[in-house]
């Protein structure tokens, strides 16, 4: 081993002096591989691993503290090593060469990429080696003249008009007023009086428009009235059928409630 | 004709620069990069000999020189794209609004938007097309009453207003007792006079 | 050659199409423009006849045809038109990368370069425009996938991606130390290290 690796102790020792100029270890390890100057798929990995392991040995005597991605490739590479070298048993054996293998592929795929990368930069490139009309001319007119209308659209403004127009407004509910009980004794009170027989008691429900709501509220209203006139002895109450029309009429002298 | 005697080197130069130049290119720009023999001047003047009659003719402007489309060619070149607009937001609901209360005074409008009309906003949809004033209202000062076109319906592909959902469709809770002219108030109906005020029914 | 059966009315009208496009212009672009009975690549190829060895040529980069300086005219017009720093090595190798490899996550091209991919290399890529997302690797975490685009192609004279070497032709090993100039060569740390690398061979 020490064969390959002597010859690249002093451009070890150089390399570890800028290990910072690399990205990274394959990148150390492509440009120790390039020092063969083979042909890359038949580089020794062993030799390669011995400069890799070199120079990181180097470089922890200057620095002490290394990057972990060096040391984790170090002692990979240490691992390989032991693999190539010392195989336990055939399984061991393959197991690195396969390893070997693999990290040979990376180091061609890198080194393609590089070679890519080094291609392009050859190529005359737009903006500095060669130049575009440095000022073109457009002959394409916007006509912003048409307009996109819709039915959604439209619609969807008009909600949004009123929504916000609401929302602006607060909301309030509209006052509702139920016909009270006191109301409706002082209205049945007042007409009875006017009304010579008997009347539906509805005919004394407000004279106002009404909701169904209110309305319900005031026939209520309306037949306690009736009821507490009734006890009084103010009135008479009278239904014919179940679920009939309650009829009403003011009491003559001593009357009672049927 | 004075082309003769500028050598192509020059020729070939002096035409990258320009071409490559976002601005004109003077003369004394040009004479920088030219061997001191050479006169700036005279090798513009071959260009443009070279280029004269061409889809592209060398122009001079202020500043120098450029090329330039030839003048009978631009309109062959010309393409017009439409991008179609949206009207603004306030302009929508100002024509919703109208279309839906019309015929409608801008004072109405603005208490259902509840936000008070630009002239613009309105002169856009006059100028448009989409709407038109129909008549004033009988009211102090008797504001102007506005109302939806022909336009409108084409536009929005309506045969007629029918077409447009009712308001009721439309507002599944109703936002608020709406202070203006159509809905429930005892006396709206009759302020939307020509609407469909069909007030009475459902009490 | 084929010059003489092309009308110049159809050679001034491609001229001036072509000239004042900012971006390289399709054969169908100019076919729209031109009589049924003329085939747009026999007048552009005409037009590039007529161009050759000009101060300013006819390339097909990304899909159709741009006017652009002759190359060796470089070295001066640098001197009167700015120009733009260089990629940085890393840049150029993820770009690489990513044109052979597309599309491809910035796992793999961290993979590739045994290096992680920095924020600056990202950002100046996507800056000038030379690589896009496109879509997402279905893998865990969806991460996203580059590729490169018309802009990569126009910036270094491709036609399509095919223009590319072979990956095998790439490999003839250090290709010699003269026909690469910006290689990444024993000293390339010190190269990419100091300034941009002025690849001063080849001009």
């Amino acid at each position: 081993m020490p064969e390959p690796a002597a010859p690249d102790a002093a451009a070890s020792s150089r390399l570890l002096l800028r290990l910072d100029g690399f990205d990274g270890p394959l990148d150390l390890l492509l440009e120790l591989a390039r020092g063969q100057k083979l042909d890359l798929a038949r580089i020794s990995i062993l030799a390669l691993v011995e400069q890799y392991l070199a120079v990181i040995e180097g470089a922890r005597r200057v620095r002490l503290e290394l990057a972990a991605e060096w040391l984790v490739m170090a002692a990979w590479l240490a691992w390989l090593k032991s693999r190539l070298l010392l195989p336990d048993d055939e399984a061991a054996a393959e197991e690195g060469e396969q390893a070997a293998e693999v990290l040979a592929e990376r180091l061609v795929a890198l080194q393609q990429m590089r070679a890519a990368a080094a291609w392009l930069g050859t190529r005359p490139e737009l903006g500095r080696d060669v130049f575009a009309r440095g000022g073109p001319e457009s002959f394409v007119a916007i006509d912003r003249s048409r307009l996109v209308l819709d039915v959604p659209g439209l619609l969807r403004s008009y909600l949004a008009a009123l929504r916000r127009a609401a929302g602006r407004r607060g909301y309030a509910p509209a006052p509702v007023t139920y016909w009270s009980l006191k109301d409706a004794l002082a209205r049945l009170g007042a007409m009875l009086g006017e009304l010579p027989d008997w009347q539906t008691l509805e005919r004394f429900l407000p004279p106002t428009p009404l909701s169904p709501l209110e309305r319900r509220a005031a026939v209520a209203s309306t037949l306690l009235a009736g009821l507490e006139l009734a006890r009084t002895g103010a009135a008479r109450l009278r239904q014919e059928e179940p679920f009939g029309p309650i009829l009403v009429r003011k009491a003559r002298g001593g009357e009672q409630s049927e | 004709m004075s082309a003769p005697e500028i050598p192509e080197a020059a020729l070939r130069l002096a035409e990258a620069l320009v071409f490559a130049a976002a601005e004109p290119v003077s003369a004394r720009a040009l004479a920088q990069l030219l061997p001191e023999t050479l006169e700036a001047e005279a090798v513009l003047a071959a260009l443009a000999a070279r280029y004269a009659g061409r889809g592209v003719e060398l122009v001079t402007v202020a500043g120098g020189v450029q090329f330039r489309t030839a003048a009978d060619l631009a309109p062959l070149l010309r393409k017009v794209v439409q991008i179609p607009r949206r009207l603004p937001r306030a302009a929508m609901e100002t024509l919703a609004i109208i279309a839906y209360h019309q015929p409608v005074t801008r004072a109405e409008i603005e208490e259902i938007r509840g936000a008070s009309l630009s002239q613009q906003t309105l002169d856009a949809l006059l100028e448009a097309g989409l709407i038109v004033p129909k008549g004033r209202k009988e009211a102090p000062g008797r504001p102007t009453l506005w109302a939806s076109t022909e336009t409108f319906l084409t536009r929005f592909g309506l045969r007629d207003l029918r077409d447009l959902p009712r308001r009721e469709e439309l507002l599944v809770e109703p936002p608020a007792p709406a202070p203006s002219p159509p809905e429930p108030a005892p006396d709206a109906a009759a302020a939307s006079a020509g609407e469909t005020g069909e007030a009475p029914d459902g009490l």
